[in-house]
């Protein structure tokens, strides 16, 4: 599925929420379930540090296409980190370097992007967009 | 009754008390960050800048005229609720921090390599870093005040570390993270007695109850006026005339000197000296308000309430299951700082904010108190004189709400 | 015609242009030492304090995302205004004198006792008492670009001043006491032609024209933002990447650390690392609506319109009787310093601000000129773009009764 | 005469004139027609510096009284400067301690003696009852 295609799904999946609290729960519970990296892989040179919560990136290339795995140690961070996971891995360096986005805004999520540095968000999207273009010059 | 009489009237002052977040009403509960403001002291600022906005001290028009008695009549509203022995003793800096680092940059003229400097385990970052790079440039070092485990420093220990090496104690009146009210009677005695200086971070203190600078002896306090009502940008420092007299100017600019040649430049005389540049002036002149307001009300009766506030919350809080409180020191002020069982502070705070109550989550700039009971951070709710015990309800039936979400 | 189009709906936005002074409207030619304060920046003050009001950076609760998300977008405001390469390479202060502060005190690290470093002989002392400190505490000397009787820089002399000994070069844009547009372009390749890093003083020139620092290739630039109808205590600083990552950290505090122990601490990455401390969130916000402002009338427009009031006023002065103007540089901007025959400048000044008139009178913070000059002091008139010609034809009135009256 | 009713007196020779302009004019006559200090006594000691107008004040016992001498480069400031030496000279240290001073309010010159440092006349006054101090005890 395309970058574009993966974001518009999640929208409409946070779409059936009607209140903010369903929405949380569901990202809490996406939170909990995923394990999204291998302990091995949450080295200090992984981590994004936000000032409250930690985020562990890691990037491996395959066949043309970057896979991505992550962790955070709060569990809404990891909810979204979750998302960003499914949006962003198994795509190509280029679709990830020209990739906008959009949803976390579009479901209600703006504030844990802000220029805010209580979590690693931001840098984690910065960091994949970095790892794209490495590999992608790489190449 | 430990209430204020006139709460509803003073919430009325505070236009931010009514907006909304998410669509409910704001709870603030992060005073200790910062406070909120006044009509008053927004009007003074538009004021400023409808009647009076001028550079001052040099300028022989009116407009510079009265903008310089404003700002000077400010300083003397300083001096006199300090206590201080002069206006000359007040400085206005940008905040705390740059009150901190004024001083301890100017200690590095009085420190050798073999001298001694004390911090406590309780301090903010910005009480720790400049003195830090003090060490850094002078080659002094650093000795840490311990606390035990319910946040209260160990004066015994103090008195220990205490030498004729030790050359400053920089110590706060009250920690930001936990709200612990420190016996700085008590360390400015035990520091004089071995000659040493005392610098007292105050930012938690000022906007709680009356500070004496003249009764407390104490050689250099400092605190910010966004913290007690005032605006954003504005810090004091109160030093004792003799002390800022031996400190070499921080900065250099306008202002602050004499007379100024490629050959030699003479610096002004106190306050000046400290006060390079254009100043805040319209902060300043709102902090002095900020000043008039929270006098106004009385700090004795804002002690009173909020503490009547901290002992309901408290007992409110400790209802909640898993809940612990780091920093139960008997003497405390405005500020409780916990965590709910293993949930990450950031998840609560996240989820709480969506019902509209804004507390502080993470190590608030206390690193070292975070490590000292090994936790990334702290739930931090921080009162102001216009919170009221039904948003502690509030705020209770919401953390309950988040416990359940994320356990 | 070159007068602004809409000179009268401009003058509305500014409510203090409708004070009084002793009976007569104010007229306001002191805008050199500060500039005033449009309605949407006093409104964005109180708006700011009525709604959002919030400590910033760490805060997990929405007030604070607000206040934050504000904070940074007037970064990038003037990251374009400026044309800067990224965000981090603009720095707010409280304002200029303190990002020179924050340069020179930096600088330290990079000096030796052979070095040396070049001053103009036009510079406010903002821009020659921190350097000075440097010196003594560095051991480096001190050069000075010679200036001839009109208030032009001998660039000439400054090449052969020029040498590998050089570290830093620290020019004004335009000089505050004399109007003198620096050619800053020639005084920027020349340094770097021999290595040597380059400091702009653009207080000054920020409120009058476009400043394109990548086109410039300068190292570092400070204005204030109170000269271009910002608010009192916010200064910025433009600083390269490269150079702000060498520069050490200014001063130690909250925000400007990574991690803090009592046995190690990190800094932040730009531009965290030099904003130590709670910023002046409100008057930085309220700095960037001041520049939306000024770049909405365009600074084109506003040069254009200001040009013709130097003229109109320089030709119109040069009409009374014994009036000398100090600085007649082919290149001026809005700034006009003079004498009457042997007047006291101070005399002059207090009778016209009997009249409403509001001029600076004095050495202007720039006594090195004087001594040039040999004079006490100047009555310095300076422009905004809500001055008008008829205001000027007031003061010359004025100017020619309290010479009247004092000869 | 008390320095009280030599004030008195200077606000009823001001409240003659009807605009600030004849003021001005009477107080420009008083800073050009008094000469109020002997060059010898214009010392680099005697200088109070304000950071535009200069003036010097010197200052003798005699018989019991404080005779003040005083000059400023600047003809406003020399006129005021001329007021307060014609309220306090020939005075007595204690009344000159115990005297407040209200007559430049009363005139309409505050503006002059603001906490402004641009001319020297706050800390002339200042200096004044510093001397005052200084030689009652010495008595
Ligand atoms: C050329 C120049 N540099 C520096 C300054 C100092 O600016 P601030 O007082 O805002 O720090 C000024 C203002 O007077 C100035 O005109
Ligand atoms: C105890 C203490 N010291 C210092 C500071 C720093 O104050 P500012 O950020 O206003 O400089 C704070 C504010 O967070 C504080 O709580």
């Amino acid at each position: 599925m395309k970058i574009k295609d993966i974001q518009d799904e999640i929208v409409g999946e946070f779409d059936i929420f009607e209140t903010w609290m369903d929405k949380y729960e569901y990202l809490i519970e996406l939170g909990k379930s995923v394990p999204v990296i291998d302990e091995i892989n949450k080295t200090d040179d992984n981590i994004i540090k936000g000032c409250q919560s930690k985020v562990w990136l890691h990037a491996e290339q395959d066949e043309g296409v970057i896979r991505f795995y992550a962790d955070s140690d709060a569990i809404i961070t990891k909810g979204i980190v979750s998302l960003l996971i499914r949006t962003f891995s198994n795509q190509k360096p280029e679709d990830i370097i020209n990739a906008s986005l959009d949803f976390i805004d579009k479901i209600g999520l703006r504030q844990h992007l802000s220029p805010n540095r209580a979590n690693g968000l931001n840098n984690m999207i910065k960091k994949i967009k970095f790892y794209a273009i490495a590999f992608s010059k790489s190449n | 009754m430990n209430v204020l009489k006139n709460i509803d009237s003073i919430r009325k002052d505070f236009p931010i008390l009514n907006t909304s977040i998410n669509g409910n009403k704001l709870i603030y509960l992060d005073n200790a960050a910062t406070s909120q403001t006044p009509n008053c002291v927004i009007n003074s600022i538009s004021d400023y800048y409808k009647n009076l906005n001028s550079n001052i001290h040099r300028g022989v028009h009116s407009l510079s005229q009265m903008a310089t008695e404003k700002y000077e009549d400010t300083r003397k509203k300083f001096k006199s609720h300090f206590n201080a022995k002069s206006s000359s003793e007040i400085i206005f800096t940008s905040g705390t921090t740059h009150s901190i680092n004024l001083v301890s940059s100017g200690f590095s003229k009085f420190l050798n390599i073999d001298d001694e400097i004390i911090v406590s385990q309780l301090e903010h970052h910005s009480n720790i870093v400049p003195w830090q790079m003090l060490c850094e440039k002078t080659g002094a070092k650093m000795k840490v005040i311990p606390m035990n485990n319910i946040g209260e420093l160990d004066l015994n220990e103090f008195s220990k570390m205490l030498s004729a090496k030790t050359k400053v104690v920089f110590v706060n009146h009250v920690s930001n993270a936990l709200g612990t009210v420190n016996d700085i009677e008590e360390i400015i005695r035990l520091s004089h007695s071995v000659g040493a200086a005392v610098l007292i971070d105050g930012a938690q203190a000022v906007p709680h109850f009356n500070v004496d600078v003249t009764k407390l002896d104490v050689d250099f306090y400092v605190c910010s006026a966004h913290k007690f009502c005032g605006p954003t940008g504005v810090g004091i420092l109160y030093g004792k005339e003799e002390w800022l007299n031996k400190l070499p100017p921080y900065q250099g600019g306008g202002e602050m000197i004499d007379e100024v040649s490629f050959e030699k430049t003479t610096y002004s005389e106190l306050p000046n000296k400290f006060e390079a540049g254009t100043p805040n002036i319209a902060g300043v002149i709102a902090s002095g308000i900020a000043l008039d307001y929270i006098n106004n009300i009385g700090l004795g009766n804002i002690k009173d309430y909020e503490d009547h506030l901290l002992n309901y919350a408290t007992e409110k809080l400790l209802e909640i299951e898993g809940l612990k409180i780091y920093g139960e020191s008997k003497d405390k002020t405005s500020v409780i700082s916990f965590n709910i069982k293993n949930i990450h502070p950031y998840d609560i705070g996240s989820l709480i904010d969506n019902l509209g109550i804004a507390v502080r989550t993470g190590h608030h700039c206390a690193q070292p108190i975070m490590d000292f009971f090994n936790i990334p951070g702290t739930i931090r709710v921080s009162f102001c004189f216009y919170n009221t015990t039904g948003e502690i309800d509030t705020l209770v039936d919401a953390l309950k709400k988040a416990s359940t979400m994320l356990s």
